[in-house]
């Protein structure tokens, strides 16, 4: 017995140039934010971008993104709908907000299928909001879109960098590109994350200051993109991503 | 019509089968179509003949139905999905993703989400049949 | 074929009189800090208390507990060490300081074969740090620990509360004891968390708030219970905690 | 030796269901044990023996080995544990939690941690025999 779908999947982002993965391990660190208000900027600059939110058990860029009452459509496959001028993919469109407890293997199914049958066509960049764990997802992404590469945040605390410092040796081991290491909601001036990030021969994107306009602008994206959290995060994309 | 969708898969992948053994000519793909996908079967047979890839032009397409069977984690209960009442929001869920089945539905028993799908799910290629490869 | 883990399960937890796990959906708002300070105050106040960090690709609570170098004691199965007064269970006795990818249907075999082979012995408490997500973690103590109570954290952001909202309302689906809501890194003075929670009827613990103390207090528990985020914690055991 | 806890897990279950399928003197209980976890055979024999239930008395224990056999997710391959080097500290590891391979072992193939155990984990009862109830 074969599984039809996996040979399918390259095939549906063979039009996708690059493929972002906004990951951490940890949770609460603000890797939707961080996927939300990067795909908008992408977007922003005049690039084709498809967003899909891969935490199926608790997404929550459909918030930030303010999001509603939307669906995709069904053509030859399914066509994301467009919001924000992204392309945008999310389990929500069909548990709505109720609670889908999924178990791993259960997760692993309904990524394979999404990544399946949507049909993102051709883009400059798909940004990948990644769950917290590293489990499922992440092996699923490793596994089946070769080509993606790892944005990874933190915050400052040693909490979350205990996680994300095992992320990122995993990640490397496997010779997988990370892209660079984001340290969210700083508020004291350590250069810890700095440091151990160079250490490890990974680009240390820089700061984003802990932002008391943020929780008043999530749904709302134009503020989102005015406020310190996008003035920073857009700093940093015109920076550190190669964009030619 | 996602039915396209999943007939791309088949297609694609049985064709790959064939590649991989040396098969030049197909004669029969076997299908297994889980029931809980409610795939519509007339617009996947469509879909089927009308995306054949070269080698598959004259392969037969079997389509076997399989039943959704559940069973709960918890207390081992066992019920089919065509006795559980879903409305027609859920069912189109399911169709897309059958995992959000765990959203809509229970254990008819004990009432909870933690079940395993037995049999059922999706789109399966049980064998690739057909002329092997001369020279 | 049986799994003949399964019914030893229930005699290894029998002599243990409260099992309270500290869950959410959400990750990052707390539940390793709360179950870490809530099990070390009910030691304090004189109870045997067993703390189990079930978060095991990602744990943390060894941090915050400043461990390390100890292992458990093999007699009849394995007995967890005792620190600052708990008898303490962590992978981390296995897995060290390495990443341990582990999906869903691995980290429920783990999960079973620490429930299965785990001496606790007789315990007042047996306090739960839950991983964030709403998989096979929650699934798996719903499933194997009928006397689990659950004591949801979160934060005031509506991005936490939206998955805290799903997980809540999956508990009283299914009729499993609540225990409380806490609203963790408190900054402002809203009452959503507090009047969403009692319009579902469940008792709201109170706030904690943002302490900033917190981070250079992880690893050292005298200073961890005696800063603002410990005796904020005192205080609610105290008062909703039924001790008899 | 958490080889008794294993033990017990055996007894407790093999009880069970010799309760649950009326049996009144149990012949023989038929254990498959992984090769991954690395039991001591002689100590959980031993253990066994001495933690009879009432009705497993007269019960004689038949274990079976199981070769721990892994297969990467990423690539397909296969191997065997047998065929791995590890420290003494994994195999400890190992020998308390099976899923800790996760953390020591690769694909020899691909160095992906993503493998799946496909027979050889722990230990499983195979089957309970025995003398029915009568009346
Ligand atoms: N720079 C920041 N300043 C203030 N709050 C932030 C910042 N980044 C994230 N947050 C808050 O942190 C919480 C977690 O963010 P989220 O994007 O949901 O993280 P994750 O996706 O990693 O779980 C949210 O409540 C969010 O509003
Ligand atoms: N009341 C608080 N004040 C300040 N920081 C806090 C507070 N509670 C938690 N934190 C910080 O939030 C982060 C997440 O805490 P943690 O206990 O690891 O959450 P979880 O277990 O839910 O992922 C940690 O960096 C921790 O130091
Ligand atoms: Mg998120
Ligand atoms: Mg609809
Ligand atoms: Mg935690
Ligand atoms: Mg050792
Ligand atoms: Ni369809
Ligand atoms: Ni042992
Ligand atoms: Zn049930
Ligand atoms: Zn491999």
């Amino acid at each position: 017995m074969v599984d039809p779908r996996i040979p399918l999947i390259s095939e549906r982002l063979r039009e996708i140039r690059r493929v972002i993965a906004v990951s951490s391990g940890k949770g609460g660190v603000g890797k939707s934010l961080v996927a939300s208000v990067l795909a908008l900027t992408l977007a922003k600059k005049g690039y084709k971008v498809g967003f899909f939110d891969t935490d199926f058990t608790s997404p929550s860029s459909h918030i930030i993104l303010g999001v509603s009452n939307i669906q995709p459509e069904e053509m030859n496959g399914i066509v994301p709908p467009t919001v924000h001028g992204l392309k945008y993919m999310s389990i929500i469109y069909y548990a709505g907000d109720r609670a889908s407890p999924l178990r791993g293997a259960e997760f692993s199914n309904a990524l394979i299928e999404l990544l399946a049958v949507t049909v993102w066509g051709e883009l400059d960049f798909l940004i990948i909001d990644m769950p917290p764990g590293i489990s499922d997802a992440t092996l699923d992404v490793l596994r089946l879109i070769k080509k993606a590469e790892f944005l990874v945040v933190t915050t400052s605390s040693r909490l979350a960098f205990e996680t994300v410092r095992k992320f990122i040796d995993l990640l490397l081991e496997l010779n997988v590109p990370v892209l660079g290491v984001i340290e969210n909601m700083k508020m004291t001036n350590s250069d810890f994350i700095r440091k151990e990030t160079e250490e490890k021969g990974i680009k240390f994107w820089g700061e984003i200051p802990f932002d008391k306009n943020l929780e008043e602008s999530i749904g709302d994206v134009e503020r989102l993109l005015n406020i310190e959290f996008g003035k920073a995060l857009e700093r940093m994309i015109g920076e550190k991503i190669d964009l030619n | 019509m996602h039915e396209w969708a999943l007939a791309e898969a088949v297609i694609k992948t049985a064709s790959q089968i064939a590649e991989k053994e040396g098969l030049d000519n197909v004669s029969e793909v076997n299908i297994r179509l889980g029931e809980l996908q409610q795939v519509d079967i007339e617009i996947f047979k469509f879909a089927l003949s009308q995306l054949k890839a070269p080698k598959l032009e004259k392969a037969q397409f079997n389509i076997r139905r399989d039943e959704a069977k559940l069973r709960c984690r918890v207390c081992s209960y066992e019920w089919t999905f065509s006795s559980v009442e879903l409305d027609e929001e859920a069912r189109e869920a399911v169709h897309f993703v059958p995992e959000i089945a765990h959203a809509f539905m229970k254990c008819p028993q004990c009432g909870s989400p933690d079940f395993e799908v037995v049999s059922g799910r999706g789109v399966w290629i049980e064998s690739v049949k057909g002329v092997k490869r001369h020279g």
